[in-house]
């Protein structure tokens, strides 16, 4: 019973936003079992909300893009449809799992793990709640994007081993995708973390906390670069998930279903968690990097709820926003993919570090607020213009056969 | 990944990472199929990873993670399938005289474990120093390493046009070749 | 300590091993892949039985022999696969013309 | 107003800024060159006047400005300028000259496609005079006394297509650069004795008191003083660049170049050049052992030598008695000094005569315009040199001034002429002009009078009565003076020739171009544009305003350049009068003569031959033919310098080159020896040895047959021997 | 709204666009258009059609079919997915003629793609559109063959899908119904009157022509 009790104070304790949750737990268990334990009660948490919060998102997702194209969505299942998730999950769990004969059996097998495992491993290191963050390594950025960046070998395994023309074609895109997106990706958190100075993501999420005195929190979005940075983070994210605008990869009209074609069943299952759990795992990110991780917007409502809640709800919100992009772009072609990456992600991120660093040492506030927006702007209607198809109305001109 | 991560003993970790390392490096090379040695080295690299981090050198194991497993894994695979190595080999994958190759190897490895074994470094305790911060690295690698960190951008620049202007070479139609 | 040398120099003649033995140009790669990681791990485990303390030396040779190694593999492959376009094959005991 | 010599370097440099730009510009591009030489050139002459005020407001007082040029070792070259009233009164004359010679080549040269190179090449002249005019060193004298040479060839040269041209501008460069060399000759002389080549350097310039005693004291063998001799050398160097008697022949040849070129370099600068150096080297070369120091300047040392030199103040000890006497009383007799005059003004005055005469008397048989004009350009020179020997500086400057404006109003007068007449030059096809031209024809007449010295109105007349009047009271010989009398009378006569050749009797032009198959229709010579004639407007109104400036009644030229303050004199001595009379009657004779045989006969066609020539055949063809002096050059100096060539050629080609082809042969002869020898003994042996290094080499090659796994595994295998041998040692 | 220069500005359009929508189908009902399928319908409009049926009369199915086997649908139809075979018996139709009538009449529903060519051609308005589409089972082939009796439906069927286009049918079958009795009867009134005026002697032709019927 002793560790029953331990637990629910833990819970509490963590729920209430106080130092050390783990502590009541830990006294409770044996000395020698004691690091095990730590370990099971922080990964425990990790393994419950998130996938349930894909199953939801699932769900969301559907109603959502119902909602966005004038129907209701799935509201058979359970009360307004939230039950759909569980149908799912059974469908996929009783579908027979169909490996085709000319695969490589073993990569075949292996590659939903492999893509799954590095997305769980990034939720290692992001801050949910003030004391919340699970392991606060002192090179926490570095190791999400060391996790992350395994995620291309595993996607290219599910596309190779499945021996299919198109899953290896919808593999190598998918791959060249998330390759050319890591880097803008890692640029734009460069921004952030060559403000606040340190790699550590509670770190940098406890120095966007409002100070009492002031009204608006200093969360890094509110500053030009941050703005910038943030968007080019979340376009970068979206693409290194595969979702929305990005999926050429799993394009159904051009190559059928993409990598994960010769999958079925709880594997295919597999690889749709890695997706969502990825793309959970970027948008904490994001909330730990540019939107104050678990800080209340305004200094007034910081001690009105506790700090996981802010974190979840911006979650929530971001995972909103992402439905609310599928909903809206279509597909983009492959060049303008890459074009995009490489001709404006990438110039754009470079041009926030320097927005950055002009930010850190210009004294005077409105001075650096004008100086920053201007760069960024002006870089931004400059890129923009490369991108832009170049719609020149000329004169109609009329040719005659002579 | 703080030392001691579970209560087992320290050197059975040390034995599970070095076995896994030697058995996958065997592997990544014995392996007719070329895409499952790649992934066998990654493996290894992996292992090596996970040394670094026991060794609380967490920056370098995560930039061992980052660059081999992210980049050069990719890269290996990229080009083992652009140079048509993706099926199984057909014939002999060994080299003709390979067992003078594999009889070399053997003798270097003697000649230097017998070096290791009696070197007096050896016999000096582990010392568990705290790891170094990343402010810590980032600070001395701007101070004392400025020079080679210049000089390591500067190469991989470098490497990173040639290698693409290598690979963008279109193939020029030769003689004995129909078009 | 004793454990990481002979780690690194089992590693390092496997590698060796690997090069000499085997005929395809990438498992060649591989083969130098390995070696390299061979002798950062004993940078890192020297490093780490090192006497001073703040001195990340160690530290830095892996990273820039990383790095290094990054950019080796890269011209390398890249190579490998201009050979491979020019010669069709990837043999290393049919690369042998020494003309131009 | 003491700032005006610190920007005074400002007049040469303008113009020789704008020829830098004009030469940049390419040949199309024809708006800018002129506007920019004349404003460069209207800019210099504020400045000259500015810079002419404040000298002449303290006459005695000698400017000078010097800076280092560079420094080799211990010693430094400095040169500088100098701002006294000689340069002062040159500035003045040079810019205002050149400035109209430009507007009058605006119209002149308008349909030319080089025109941008002209002004370039104009521009480039006039800030190299500018430069000589004002040098206060030998040195930098010098060297714009050679870019102007360089401007003379290539403006002589200028119309390069046509091979008279060419040839006309080589024999100018020649010429020149003969009398140049012993112009350098001096220099190195003077550099020798007095280790500075400055004229003015608070006391150390050589043009300064204790440098002339020095150089007066110093004799050479032949016991002529250093001064002299040095004096003599700079002379040779005025003899080439004002065309006197042995190297005159230069300058009517020069008259190829188009005519602002001759208007500007042969009659109003460049030749004056010469007559400027020998007054600027005045002082050295009356500088005999007796003289009292010329002028003492008294300055502070001089200021390091990096930064330019301090304006250097110098207030003038009172002029040495001898040179101020004989400016204030020109009419005095002895134009120098009481003693009898030095070799240097000897030979000064008869070279100058000679000239004069010999001159006067050749252009007098010339049919073509402007090579009268040169001619009498000549002869006006040695004028100049005679009235320089004679009266000093003061009146060769004078009669410099004078000749400057009348001479370049006629040759200005002359290319308004020839471009009526449609690049008409020989005279016998002009004729009648005065009616179609008359803006021309006024101008060329005010000019042909103060040119022949027409009394009274005209300033010619003045100054060549002060030379003659000079000559007259001169104490070395009478014969200067009779000679040049006789040139006065030849003046005054081949001008009223020209005038009534070119601008009196019928018009003889070409009777119809229109049949001779040009469809475009010969119009009768027209009058030149507004810009042609208000230059010559302007000249010949100060053709005749200098006079004011030159009367005896009112000396203000010569005292101020004798460096004293004008005054009024009411009193003129009775010499003055008695030289007034005899030139007045010179002038008269010749008109008449000229009227004589030229007026009252209009010669009516093209061939009806000279008057004179009827008269006087043998004279007038060795006349016309310029006394043979070219022919007798070519005779004694082509043939002597054709036979040192032919000579110089054998020599190499024969004694020489024989000896090479010698030396080659015995060279061969070795090589053969030494190819038998090798290719039988040594290889026989040799070639063994290298079967062996071979075979070998085919076993050790097989380290390299590109199996790249062979070499790695001797690589592995050096290695793990390495290793074993380290182990185990 | 955002001036489509700027590079994101049409995907911030859509954006409003969607979110428009999204609110919109929150609060204006009229937007969800869709219904709760099995459970609710939508009421199909007067032209909905899915696949032919074959109408008959009355109550008995067989007796009252008007098709009469002209086999013009079968020829006309596109797909050709009607297959006639005649009867040699033959009945009576509305009007009591006699006419053929089909002894098989299939038509292959899986084929059929409902382009309602049988309706116009056929003479006799025996074939129209039915509305049921609820046709799915497990045979794919045979399952969806169906034949005469299955393809049977009453008039009143029609008048309930197509009540208009039923209406303007049975006006005008019924006119034409009056119109054979009109004349029937004044066939049978000439028939008697000429039977009363026989006995009278057959001599005078030139009494009054018959009355026109």
């Amino acid at each position: 019973m002793e560790p029953l009790k331990g637990l629910l104070s833990t819970l509490w304790k963590a729920l209430t936003d106080q130092p050390d949750p783990k502590a009541p737990f830990l006294e409770s268990i044996p000395e020698d079992y004691r690091s095990l334990a730590s370990a099971v009660l922080s990964v425990a948490p990790i393994l419950m909300v998130f996938p349930l919060l894909f199953a939801l998102t699932t769900v969301l997702e559907r109603k959502g893009l119902g909602r966005i194209q004038n129907r209701l969505g799935p509201n058979r299942v359970g009360p307004a449809g939230f039950l759909q998730f569980a149908a799912d999950g059974l469908k996929t769990l009783t579908k027979e799992d169909v490996v085709p004969r000319a695969a490589d059996r073993v990569v075949h097998f292996l590659a939903p793990i492999a893509l799954v495992i590095p997305v769980l491993l990034t939720f290692a290191v992001l801050p949910f709640g003030r004391n919340l963050a699970p392991i606060d390594l002192d090179a926490g950025l570095l190791f999400f994007f060391a996790v992350s960046s395994a995620t291309e070998l595993a996607v290219f395994m599910a596309g190779w081993a499945s021996r299919n023309k198109y899953s290896l074609l919808g593999a190598l895109r998918a791959v060249a995708q998330m390759v050319s997106y890591e880097i803008p990706l890692v640029l734009a958190a460069l921004s952030v973390v060559m403000i606040t100075g340190t790699l550590s993501l509670s770190a940098i999420a406890a120095a966007q906390s409002p100070t009492p005195g002031s009204f608006l929190a200093p969360w890094y979005v509110f500053t030009p670069w941050g703005l910038m940075g943030f968007l080019l983070f979340m376009i970068a994210a979206c693409a290194e998930a595969n979702r929305s605008p990005f999926d050429l990869p799993e394009g159904e009209s051009e190559i059928i279903a993409g990598y994960y074609l010769e999958y079925s069943g709880f594997k295919f299952a597999l690889f749709f968690l890695g997706e969502y759990l990825g793309l959970f795992a970027s948008s904490g990110l994001a909330i730990t990097l540019f939107l104050g991780g678990w800080n209340a917007p305004f200094a007034f409502m910081q001690g009105w709820l506790p700090s996981w809640v802010w974190f979840f709800a911006k979650l929530a919100t971001l995972i909103a926003v992402f439905i609310w992009i599928r909903g809206t772009l279509p597909r983009v072609r492959m060049d303008q993919l890459m074009g995009l990456a490489w001709k404006f992600m990438i110039p754009m991120t470079l041009l926030t570090l320097v927005a950055a660093g002009l930010w850190h040492r210009l004294p005077s506030a409105p001075l650096r607020w004008v100086a920053c927006t201007a760069l960024l702007a002006g870089a931004f209607l400059v890129l923009g213009r490369v991108l832009m198809p170049r719609t020149r109305h000329g004169r109609r001109v009329y040719r005659y056969a002579d | 990944m703080e030392g001691g991560f579970i209560a087992m003993p320290t050197d059975v970790i040390l034995w599970i990472l070095g076995g896994l390392i030697l058995i996958s490096a065997v592997m990544s090379l014995a392996l007719r199929n070329l895409i499952h040695c790649a992934l066998f080295l990654m493996v290894c690299f992996l292992g090596l990873a996970g040394l670094y981090l026991h060794l609380n050198a967490v920056f370098s194991g995560l930039v061992q993670a980052l660059v081999y497993v992210g980049a050069v894994g990719i890269i290996l695979i990229f080009a083992i399938l652009l140079t048509e190595g993706g099926g199984t080999e057909t014939g002999s994958h060994l080299g003709s005289q390979w067992r003078t190759g594999i009889g070399l190897a053997v003798l270097l490895a003697f000649a230097l474990l017998g070096a290791v074994s009696n070197s007096p470094q050896t016999t000096q305790a582990a010392r568990h120093t705290e790891e170094p911060t990343v402010r810590e690295i980032g600070l001395k690698l701007m101070t004392d390493y400025l020079l080679p960190l210049q000089t390591i951008g500067l190469l991989l620049t470098a490497a990173a046009i040639g290698a693409v202007v290598l690979a963008m070479q279109e193939p020029k139609p030769r003689k004995d070749e129909t078009p | 300590m004793t454990f990481y040398l002979a780690l690194s120099v089992l590693l390092f003649c496997v590698g060796l091993a690997g090069v000499l033995a085997r005929r395809h140009a990438i498992m060649a790669l591989i083969g130098i892949e390995l070696m390299l990681n061979a002798a950062n791990i004993n940078f890192i485990a020297f490093w780490r039985h090192s006497s001073a303390a703040d001195d990340l030396s160690g530290m830095f040779w892996m990273i820039f022999s990383v790095a290094i190694a990054a950019a080796e593999a890269a011209v390398g492959l890249a190579l490998v696969i201009l050979v491979f376009r020019h010669r069709r094959s990837v043999r290393l005991d049919e690369l042998e013309s020494l003309k131009g | 107003m003491t700032g005006v010599l610190d920007i005074l370097w400002l007049i040469p440099a303008l113009p020789l800024l704008v020829s830098a730009i004009l030469s940049l510009t390419p040949a199309r591009v024809k708006g800018g060159a002129a506007p920019l030489s004349i404003g460069a050139l209207g800019l210099g002459f504020l400045i000259a006047c500015a810079a002419l005020a404040e000298a002449v407001s303290d006459p005695g007082q000698v400017r000078a400005h010097n800076f280092t040029w560079f420094e080799f070792g211990s010693s430094a070259v400095k040169i500088g300028w100098v701002l006294d009233p000689l340069s002062a009164l040159m500035l003045v004359m040079v810019t205002f000259v050149a400035g109209w010679i430009f507007v009058f080549s605006i119209g002149y040269m308008s349909h030319d496609e080089n025109f941008t190179r002209f002004y370039c090449f104009l521009s480039l002249f006039t800030s190299a005079m500018l430069g000589v005019v004002m040098s206060n060193s030998l040195l930098m004298l010098f060297a714009c006394w050679e870019v102007m040479g360089l401007a003379s060839y290539l403006l002589i040269g200028f119309w390069h297509h046509r091979p008279s041209a060419a040839a006309a501008a080589r024999k100018a460069f020649i010429y020149t650069r003969i009398g140049d060399i012993g112009f350098l000759l001096g220099m190195l002389w003077l550099y020798a004795e007095t280790g500075t080549l400055l004229l003015y350097d608070n006391g150390a310039g050589c043009l300064e008191a204790n440098a002339l005693t020095q150089l007066a004291g110093a004799a050479i063998s032949t016991g002529m003083a250093a001064s002299t001799g040095i004096a003599l050398l700079l002379f040779c160097g005025a003899i080439g660049k004002s065309g006197q008697i042995p190297l005159h022949v230069w300058l009517p040849d020069a008259m190829e170049g188009p005519t602002p070129v001759s208007a500007l370099i042969h009659a109003a600068t460049m030749v004056a050049a010469g007559v400027f150096l020998m007054a600027r080297i005045h002082p050295l070369s009356t500088a005999t052992a007796s003289a009292k120091p010329i002028v003492t300047a008294t300055a502070p040392a001089n200021a390091t030598a990096q930064s330019a030199q301090p304006a250097v103040r110098m207030e003038a000890a009172p002029k040495s008695q001898a040179h101020a006497e004989a400016a204030a009383k020109p009419t005095e007799a002895g134009g120098d000094s009481t003693s009898s005059p030095t070799l240097t003004l000897n030979v000064m005055a008869w070279v100058g005569a000679l000239t004069a005469l010999l001159a006067s008397l050749v252009a007098v048989a010339q049919y073509d315009i402007k090579r009268i004009l040169a001619y009498s350009t000549v002869s006006q020179l040695g004028f100049m040199f005679l009235g320089l020997a004679t009266g000093g500086p003061a009146v060769g400057v004078f009669h410099l001034l004078t000749h400057a404006f009348f001479k370049a109003l006629l040759f200005l007068g002359a290319g308004s002429v020839i471009h009526g007449c449609h690049e008409e030059q020989d005279i016998r096809r002009m004729g009648g002009l005065w009616r179609r031209m008359p803006a021309t024809f006024g101008t060329y007449a005010v000019g042909m009078m103060a040119l022949s010295g027409v009394p009274l109105l005209f300033s010619g007349f003045w100054s060549k009565d002060e030379i003659l009047h000079s000559a007259l009271a001169w104490s070395g010989s009478k014969w200067p003076f009779a000679l040049g009398l006789v040139a006065a009378v030849a003046t005054a006569f081949y001008m009223t020739r020209q005038m009534a050749y070119v601008f009196f009797g019928p018009h003889r032009g070409h009777p119809a171009m229109y049949e001779q198959g040009h469809r475009i229709p010969v119009t009768q010579p027209h009058e030149s544009p507004m810009v042609m004639t208000l230059p010559l407007g302007v000249l010949a109104a100060c053709a005749i305003l200098l006079t004011v400036v030159g009367t005896p009644m009112w000396p203000w030229l010569h005292s101020v350049l004798s460096g004293h303050a004008p005054e009024v004199r009411r009193e003129v001595s009775v010499g003055v009068l008695f030289a007034m009379l005899i030139s007045i009657l010179a002038a008269g004779t010749g008109f008449t003569a000229g009227w004589i045989c030229y007026m009252r006969r209009r010669a009516s066609g093209f061939n009806d031959g000279d008057p004179l020539q009827t008269r006087i055949p043998s004279i007038w063809r060795c006349l016309e033919s310029r006394g043979w002096i070219d022919e007798l050059y070519k005779m004694s100096f082509g043939i002597w310098t054709a036979a040192a060539g032919r000579f110089c050629d054998w020599l190499d080609r024969i004694v020489l080159g024989g000896g090479v082809r010698m030396i080659q042969n015995a060279a061969l002869a070795t090589a053969w020896m030494g190819r038998l020898w090798d290719e039988f003994f040594l290889n026989g042996g040799f070639a063994r040895g290298c079967e062996q290094t071979r075979n070998s080499a085919d076993r050790a090659s097989l380290v390299q047959n590109g199996q790249i796994q062979r070499y790695l595994r001797i690589l592995a295998g050096a290695l793990a021997l390495v290793a074993l041998w380290i182990i185990w040692k | 709204m955002v001036p489509r220069v700027i590079l994101g500005g049409g995907i911030v359009k859509g954006m409003i666009e969607t979110a428009r929508n999204f609110v919109g189908s929150y609060t204006d009902a009229s937007r969800l258009t869709t219904v709760e399928y099995p459970e609710q319908r939508i009421p199909l409009h007067a032209n909905a059609r899915q696949f032919p049926f074959l109408v008959f009369d009355g109550t008995d199915p067989m007796a009252g079919l008007r098709c009469v086997a002209c086999q013009i649908c079968e020829k006309e139809c596109p797909p050709q997915c009607i297959y006639i075979i005649k009867d040699s018996v033959k009945k009576p139709d509305y009007l009591g003629k006699m006419q053929m009538q089909p002894k098989v009449f299939d038509i292959d529903l899986s084929v059929c793609m409902s382009c309602q060519i049988c309706v116009e051609v056929c003479p006799f308005d025996a074939i129209k559109m039915d509305t049921e589409f609820e046709l799915s089972n497990d045979d794919r082939f045979a399952g969806l063959l169906v034949n005469k009796h299955q393809l049977a439906k009453p008039n009143s069927h029609f008048a309930r899908i197509h009540p208009a286009e039923a209406a303007e049918v049975d006006g005008r079958l019924a006119a034409e119904k009056a119109k054979a009795e009109a004349k029937a009867r004044a066939d049978a009134e000439a028939k008697a009157k000429a039977a009363a005026t026989s006995p009278p002697p057959a001599g005078n032709p030139s009494s009054s022509p018959p009355p026109k019927s």
